[in-house]
């Protein structure tokens, strides 16, 4: 019995403080809002109060805590990227993930099971050697895996050479985790709100006033906020949010679907991926088999769910797990994705002098949460951009740059 | 085995190792060989109630561009009137359009339609571009009362018989390849031929066996489909 | 499974189509500066609500236009692309000569 | 095994689903049971008085049968291949092995259920707010929670069951075969209209093969016999039963899956006519075995002929459970009280003629706890209620060991929300209503709230009708909607707290009513928040019975109306289905050439490429492919040797084809490569790269020339069909006067290339002038190869002389047979792709894909010359010329490694300068004809004069040095590709 629990047993009254702001009315102005009360917008307020003493902050969130993509990813953690720019941002991001419970006492329940991602054609192992190499020698745990090893790491994997996608290797990223993606949420905003952050829910920003290159304020549906600067953090709604300011994004959304099977007695410890049959697999802490794969065909706002992507999830699943056919179907849902030309974010400054961008966040948000936190909140309190995020700024297009990550996201999340 | 090889012509089905292996019985047929049956005495009766036949091998070709419909007019054939749907010529070969500027012209069973032939040998209209029909499609026909029932376990097209009339087309998805599939009964059976990427012809076989093996459908040669006619 | 109604083909199963991106006229590739060349090739305008795009009918190579509400996913039309573009499109050079090779 | 237990059965008509002439032997925790066909686990093990099936999630409480419609998550069991199987849905069959989930030790003695005393040690959330102090702590705990986790036990070892899909049609579906689907069914079913019936349950009837609608109980027999006349006696209704319509999908795409198949059925209209599920009362030990649903009592006795007890009290909250009260009198049951939550009960006949029956009625009065003794109710303790969920200090204790539930129902709303409809709550009738459904569906009885039967059978019609008319099929004038019942079944308030706890709200996930209240005391007050913190209605049963009870107190812990907190619905699917139906059979198009049988007869180890397959290199010809690297590396080098010094042969029908033909042909060409093609020659090739609007190379082929007004442009395997794609959508928009084909299947193609081609060609194609002053390299010719009609193309890949032959994709194993014969003397051999790369990697030629990645423009790959700048427009013109602009990042150079102790580089190693990554190898392999590694690789610009020197990071870190030489490696004057 961990002593955490002791007090809740012992004490007769529930210990009943408050996690988040209780509603109460928006002020008038604040030095920051920010939009989106997700685990980006939460993590830059955490960042913002606890690292700027920067506290006169608002999260507008058009719904609940935590409602949008981050309460719809499957929860991958990982840093096997291909681009320097990207292994250097998401391997400080696990960084981060790894003390992430004991840094806002909140357990996020970081599980480092690692992830194996398949190959079934020489030019996958061309392409995950390369992603290998750079790894390595940025220092994150990635190794090329053969066959014979793959067989002892997942013994139930169906590795049979006459498979329609016989397996001929893979892409080991032992650094690769998982954890409650709600809480890491809730955590950061247990620990904003601790600091003075104001929480607002069910708030939806309609308008923002721009003047003279500045944002001055945004209209809610609760009132008019005036601001010294806005982040807009609204993966899913990037676009629209960012048309009310004027910004033109290089995003279309995307459905992103996940499905969910009961609770099964633990039998697979990693995360398993592949790129060409479109799947991946993970059996969560609860026993359930957590399977996803790629974005829908076309783009569209909306989370309903489709039997067809529900047909072919399980399909691929099977190639890869017969077993799994006796497997019950949970639960299916979908989230919104901003997907990229490069299949990378857009961060930091925008046009518009005090609008800061945190978007393009593909199948990529959440594993980028805590470093997404430290690096905005970094700009917006010192104006100055972070190294760490100067490569994904929306002007990069505009030079016909880009960082492509497009080899290192498909189907792997 | 077959006294008459495949490999007596240079024109070989993609399945005639399969044809070979089931025990099939091949004919000559106009210069072109095709499986005459696979040595079951009930083959006929099969064809009525559930066949599979490969036809691949026999002629057949197509015609694109805004000027095809009337240059094949002006050769005489009689095209349908709306796009995916066919007609069937009085030298008994089929004409099936496939959009307002595309037509795919079938043999009849016996290849001895001469349509074919003639509109291969001369020159084209303007705005008219032949293409090799008979080799980028393999030509399946698929028979019986429980065709349409068959193929709703592989296709998402409603093709039963009073939803989807004889001569009609649709050129949709079949165990996830790409096929045009047309209605063209043999007498009073149900028949739909069915062409798909010819790369894919033992893909499709093979599916296609799988679906029909619950209604106990077999593969039959084209004896069977010409005394159904 | 959502149905579209292909001018060609009649309505099919969405799975029957490739979806061939938002439909929006190049700008003139020889006088448009190069900022809003950029926003031609990678920017989109992502719209929530109807929308006009391309779609392509794969078992017959069809390609065409439909209205789509983006939020709603209900299509308000599909039509053929000759009503958009209806006759031949062609290009002048630029009038000072990009180097040579 | 122990000896059989005796199952005793009531009488006929009681048990319309059990056979009783056949009997069924099972085991359930390896004892013996009888039961009869017809039978469900739980109800068969029910007549054997064994009711305690399972264990709970958390803290391992005895679980037995709650709504004996597998509905809830207390049935779970583990068959063979089966876990988490549903007892009170599976079938009972011989010999089939039944075990109880989620225990340790035994199923009556739980060890687990020492986690019960911890309880509350274990508030909601309590995984959030321990087990990771200090640091480090969590990695420990996070296998120990693990170990805990799960229920039934997965089959490792599966065989793949044949599990398959077909798609239906039909005019209406109508979803729930009780008394309002049924007379929806047989409205709907008017001349010409296809109508589906679909009913999960084994027989038609619903709530009419159950329950009770009059006194005396008889009316739901009459009407069910009625409706189901009229359905048989009606062609146009198709009836599905042990069919699970189990989502709702966008334009009424329906899955419904029977036995191991999934029905895909597209309906025009749909009416769902799901019915409702009755809902738990929460107080203390609300789990007993032996608590149980009215519903599920009268499922037990007119389904399964089964006694649901012996003594049983029934706490209600509406007139139900007075008709269940006199339906176990009927069968002999001791009803020793009705506990009426209500003040003042609606009379009724029913209720009337439990007062004539002399049923103890206690009113105003709730059941405050139950009391078990062997994992069994074996008591309840009835207190007066004194305000909203509070009781009075004192109660009386009734000895019972039925307690039966009727306190209320939702509507089962699954497909409903899926389709977007909206459920709401009434917090003053205690009512649900449905709104915002798509137009072409209608819901009708008591999933909309009726619960008279007539208004039932009226809204039906008026759905049906309603359907019909939408279709077209009648015009018939839509009845006023028949007004909603005044008293709602459903009590307000079926909640009452006991200090210690254990009132169960959502049984799956063992959350009780403290659970939820205080998910709003630590700030999770949003619904959702409190679903999501808590894991409220996540379990197997998908909230089906704690939603309601959940959104009751988080409103009153919230002060907010439960309209205003509202109720959270479930994502499809509406039951668990197994993953193999949704998988089906795998449909995996696969293709292969015309030739591909000779490849295996020759012993070739085959790769797929796309869905293609390729030969990788030939082995023994005896099939017995030995790959070890050794040998294959042997066989690889042998093709290479002897395309350098004979003749080869390749098979490259995976090559894309495209035909371009028109007036405009030249024309299109040119905007859509890089290349300029109007002044290329007739009977000429010429390179085609392909460039997308960004710039990046993404393809590249041949364009051939064969007449004034058509090409035949080749493409790359994995890119043709995108190619083809995009010149459509292009030609869509420009309208030139041109016609597109993608021919790639039509033609099988090989290529014969060495000094001793053109002596083996000769040999067979006789109408073509083969000599090189005829036809030069990048000649491009039709004539016949062996009497079958071909193109010939003269192009030099492999860097010697060669010919690609084109033709008919039926006739290349005769090509392939009659070049192999002819080429004998020459010394003729096939080669494959592993010897082509290496070949062509000599020769310096890239391989989009291979040497470019999404980023790669024509002059990083030093491909400038195939660029021509002379023209108006071609894709991605305007951005290479904005790219040109900018300082050049990188760029693709040959190289060779001329330590030969070094290790070899692979592809994709690193180049560096110093720590820095400026660049990555391509290709390389160790070169037969040059003897060294060679290979490509991306360097910064600086570095890209021959001669100058960079580092590889190889194999195990090692760095190399490798050196820039000039392409291509292999006969830098090309003299032999065009002898």
């Amino acid at each position: 019995m961990p002593f955490g629990l002791l007090k809740y047993g012992l004490s007769n009254d529930y210990p009943a403080k408050h996690h988040f702001t209780p509603a109460t009315e928006l002020k008038k102005h604040y030095d920051v809002v920010i939009i989106g009360g997700g685990g980006h917008g939460t993590a830059i307020a955490y960042n913002l109060a606890k690292y700027h003493g920067i506290t006169n902050v608002a999260i507008l969130e058009k719904a609940y805590l935590g409602g949008g993509n981050t309460a719809r990813n499957t929860a991958v953690i990982r840093s096997n990227y291909l681009t320097e720019a990207g292994v250097k941002f998401y391997s400080e991001s696990v960084r981060l993930f790894n003390n992430l419970s004991n840094e806002f006492n909140y357990n996020v329940m970081m599980e480092n099971r690692g992830q194996l991602t398949l190959a079934h054609s020489d030019a996958a192992i061309r392409s995950f050697r390369w992603r290998a190499e750079v790894n390595q020698h940025l220092g994150v745990r990635s190794e090329l895996m053969d066959r014979q090893t793959i067989a002892e790491l997942v013994p139930n994997l169906n590795m049979s050479e006459d498979s329609r996608f016989p397996i001929m290797g893979g892409l080991w990223h032992a650094d690769g985790a998982t954890a409650r993606h709600d809480a890491v949420a809730w955590g950061y905003a247990k620990g904003a709100c601790d600091r003075g952050v104001e929480l607002h829910q069910l708030t939806e920003v309609e308008d923002i006033e721009i003047t003279g290159g500045r944002v001055t304020a945004v209209k809610t549906n609760r009132g008019r906020v005036e601001c010294g600067a806005v982040v807009q953090a609204v993966a899913g709604a990037s676009s629209v949010v960012a048309k009310k300011a004027g910004i033109p994004l290089p995003i279309h959304c995307y459905p992103l679907q996940a499905m969910v099977t009961q609770p099964y007695k633990p039998i697979l410890t990693p995360h398993v991926s592949s790129p060409q049959v479109h799947v991946y697999v993970h059996q969560t802490s609860r026993g359930e088999f957590v399977i996803g794969g790629g974005s829908d065909p076309y783009p569209l706002y909306n989370t309903r769910a489709t039997l067809d992507q529900r047909e072919t999830l399980s399909a691929a699943a099977l190639e890869l797990f017969p077993f799994l056919a006796q497997a019950r179907l949970l639960r299916q849902w979908a989230g919104t994705t901003d997907m990229t030309p490069d299949y990378s974010p857009i961060m930091g400054l925008s046009p518009v002098e005090n609008y800061y961008l945190d978007a393009g966040w593909g199948t990529w948000g959440f594993k980028a949460t805590p470093i997404c936190g430290v690096t905005m909140a970094e700009l917006v309190a010192t104006k100055k951009v972070p190294d760490l995020i100067k490569p994904f700024e929306l002007e990069r297009f505009y030079r016909f740059e880009q960082i492509n990550e497009a080899g290192a996201t498909a189907a792997s999340h | 085995m077959s006294s008459i090889m495949p490999t007596e012509v240079t024109r070989r089905s993609q399945l005639a190792r399969r044809h070979i292996e089931l025990g099939a019985e091949f004919e000559h047929s106009n210069g072109l060989i095709v499986v005459k049956d696979y040595g079951s005495k009930t083959e006929l009766a099969q064809a009525k109630e559930l066949g599979l036949a490969d036809l691949s091998t026999l002629p057949r070709t197509g015609f694109k561009g805004a000027g095809a419909p009337d240059w094949a007019a002006s050769q005489g054939l009689t095209l349908p009137q709306k796009p995916n749907t066919c007609a069937v010529q009085n030298d008994t070969a089929l004409v099936a359009k496939l959009s307002h500027q595309e037509l795919l012209i079938l043999s009849d069973l016996d290849a001895s339609s001469t349509q074919i032939g003639h509109l291969n040998n001369i020159p084209v209209g303007v705005q008219t571009y032949a293409l090799p029909r008979a080799d980028s499609h393999c030509w399946f026909a698929v028979t019986g009362n429980q065709t349409a029932e068959m193929f709703s376990k592989i296709c998402s097209v409603d093709l039963r018989a009073h939803k989807f009339a004889n001569g009609d087309v649709a050129q949709t998805s079949v165990a996830k390849a790409n096929s045009i599939v047309i209605r063209h009964d043999l007498g009073s059976t149900h028949c739909f031929y069915i062409l798909t990427d010819v790369s894919t012809a033992e893909f499709l076989w093979d599916c296609l066996l799988d679906a029909m093996t619950e209604y106990r459908g077999k593969p039959v040669g084209v004896a069977a489909l010409r005394a159904l006619n | 499974m959502k149905l579209l109604t292909c001018p060609l083909n009649g309505p099919r199963n969405i799975s029957e189509f490739t979806y061939g991106g938002e439909y929006h006229p190049m700008p003139d590739p020889v006088n448009t500066d190069s900022r809003q060349w950029a926003e031609h090739v990678f920017f989109h305008d992502n719209a929530a609500g109807v929308v006009t795009e391309w779609w392509c009918h794969n078992a017959s190579s069809f390609w065409f236009l439909a209205e789509r509400n983006t939020i709603s996913d209900e299509v308000i039309r599909t039509f053929d692309a000759s009503e958009v573009f209806n006759q031949r499109i062609d290009f002048i050079a630029a009038s000072t000569p990009e180097g040579s090779s | 095994m122990k000896g059989q237990q005796i199952q005793e059965r009531l009488p006929l008509p009681y048990g319309s689903l059990i056979d009783r002439n056949t009997e069924v032997s099972f085991s359930f925790e390896r004892n013996a049971y009888q039961g009869f066909a017809g039978d469900s686990i739980a109800s068969a093990l029910a007549a054997n008085q064994q009711w305690l099936l399972s264990r709970s999630f958390k803290y391992h409480r005895p679980r037995g049968a709650l709504t004996l419609a597998g509905q809830d998550a207390n049935t779970m069991v583990q068959l063979p291949s089966n876990p988490n199987a549903l007892a009170d849905r599976e079938l009972i069959s011989d010999n089939l092995e039944v075990m109880a989930q989620n225990y340790s030790g035994s199923l009556n003695n739980d060890r687990g259920a020492v986690m019960g005393l911890f309880s509350r040690f274990l508030p909601v959330g309590f995984y959030y707010k321990a087990f990771f102090k200090p640091r480090g702590m969590w990695e420990k705990w996070a296998p120990i929670i693990r170990k805990k986790a799960g229920l039934g036990v997965i089959n490792q070892q599966l065989e793949p069951q044949y599990y398959d899909k077909q798609y239906r049609f039909f005019d209406v579906v109508v979803v729930g075969a009780g008394p309002a689907g049924m007379q929806a069914a047989l409205s709907a079913a008017v001349e010409g209209c296809e109508v589906l019936l679909v009913d999960e349950n084994p027989i038609l009837g619903g709530s009419l093969n159950y329950a009770r609608f009059d006194a005396e109980g008889i009316r739901g027999q009459q009407l069910r016999e009625k409706l189901i006349q009229k359905i048989e006696a009606n062609s146009n209704i198709t009836c599905m039963t042990d069919a699970v319509c189990n989502a709702w999908f966008a334009d009424n795409w329906l899955p419904i899956i029977r036995g191991k198949r999934l029905h895909k059925v597209r309906a025009k209209q749909t009416i769902l006519c799901t019915g409702a599920l009755e809902q738990q009362a929460v107080f203390r030990n609300n789990d007993l075995p032996g608590v149980m649903m009215s519903s599920a009592a009268q499922r037990l006795m007119h389904l399964y002929g089964v006694r649901p007890g012996k003594a049983a009290v029934i706490v209600t909250g509406n007139n139900d459970g007075y008709a269940n009260a006199l339906d176990l009198l009927d069968a002999g049951v001791d009803v020793k009280a009705i506990v009426d939550l209500r003040e003042q009960p609606e009379p009724d006949g029913v209720v009337v003629a439990t007062a004539a029956r002399g049923i103890p009625v206690k009113t105003g009065y709730a059941v405050y706890e139950a009391q078990k003794s062997r994992n069994h109710l074996s008591a309840v303790e009835i207190r007066k209620i004194v305000s909203q969920g509070i009781c009075a200090d004192r109660g009386e204790v009734i000895p019972c060991d039925l307690l039966c539930m009727a306190v209320g129902y939702t509507p089962t709303y699954q497909l409903v929300c899926q389709a977007g409809g909206q459920l709401s709550y009434d917090d003053n009738s205690a009512m649900f209503t449905l709104s915002n459904c798509p137009d072409a569906m209608q819901v009708a009885g008591s999933v909309n709230s009726h619960w008279d039967l007539d208004a039932c059978l009226a809204e039906a019609s008026r759905a049906a009708i309603i359907a019909t008319n939408a279709l077209g099929l009648t015009s018939t004038a839509v009845p006023e909607e028949i007004a909603k019942e005044s008293v709602s079944p459903n009590h307000p308030w079926p909640i009452f707290a006991h200090p210690s706890g254990k009132e169960f709200v959502d049984y799956d996930e063992d959350l009780t009513i403290a659970d939820i209240i205080n998910a709003t005391r630590d700030g999770y007050e949003h619904i959702q928040l409190v679903k999501r913190y808590s894991t409220c209605g996540m379990g197997p049963s998908q909230g089906r019975h704690s939603a309601l009870a959940a959104a009751r107190l988080v409103a009153a812990a919230t002060n907010r109306t439960v309209a205003q907190t509202g109720v959270t619905t479930a994502r499809p699917p509406f039951a668990p289905e197994h993953l193999g139906h949704s998988a089906g059979r795998s449909f995996y198009p696969a293709r292969r050439s015309n030739m591909h049988y000779r490849h295996l007869e020759a012993g070739a180890q085959m790769l797929q490429a796309g869905a293609w397959y390729r030969p990788a290199f030939y082995g023994a010809v005896d099939g017995t492919v030995d790959s070890t690297v050794d040998n294959s590396q042997t066989c690889i080098n042998n093709e290479v040797n002897n395309v350098r010094n004979n003749v080869g042969l390749v098979d490259v029908s995976t090559l894309g084809g495209i035909e371009v033909r028109g007036p405009d042909a030249g024309e299109f060409l040119n905007r859509f490569y890089t290349f300029g093609f109007v002044k290329q020659p007739v009977g000429k090739a010429r390179y085609a790269l392909l460039t997308n609007e960004a710039g990046v190379v993404i393809d590249d082929g041949v364009a051939c020339r064969f007449s004034d007004d058509h090409y035949y442009v080749t493409a790359t395997t994995g890119g043709v069909d995108r190619v083809y794609q995009n010149m459509l959508k292009w030609n869509a928009q420009w309208r030139l006067d041109i016609d597109i084909a993608n021919v790639t299947s039509a033609y099988c193609g090989v290529n014969i290339a060495g000094p001793k081609a053109r002596e083996v060609l000769a040999k067979l194609c006789t109408d073509v002038d083969l000599s090189s002053s005829a036809f030069p390299y990048m000649g491009v010719r039709e004539g016949t190869v062996a009497g079958i009609p071909a193109r010939l193309i003269r192009v030099g890949f492999v860097g010697e002389l060669g010919y690609e032959i084109h033709v008919p994709q039926h006739s290349g194993e005769a090509l392939w047979d009659a070049l192999m014969d002819a080429g004998q003397a020459q010394g003729i051999k096939p080669f494959g792709i592993e010897a082509q790369r290496i070949l062509r990697l000599e020769k310096g030629h890239i391989i989009i894909g291979q040497d470019t990645d999404a980023m790669s423009n024509p002059m990083e790959v030093q491909m400038g010359w195939a660029v021509s700048r002379k023209k108006p427009f071609f894709v991605g013109g305007r951005t290479l010329t904005e790219l040109e602009k900018k300082p050049q990042l990188r760029s693709l150079v040959g190289f060779v490694v001329n330590d030969l102790n070094a290790p070899i580089p692979k592809e994709s190693h690193l180049v560096l300068d110093g720590e820095q990554m400026t660049g990555r190898v391509t290709s390389c392999n160790y070169s037969p004809t040059l003897q060294k590694p060679i290979g490509l690789a991306y360097v910064t610009p600086e570095n890209t004069q021959a001669g100058s020197t960079f580092i590889i990071k190889s194999s195990g870190g090692v760095r190399v040095t490798a050196e820039v030489v000039k392409l291509p490696f292999y006969d830098p004057d090309t003299l032999r590709q065009e002898l």
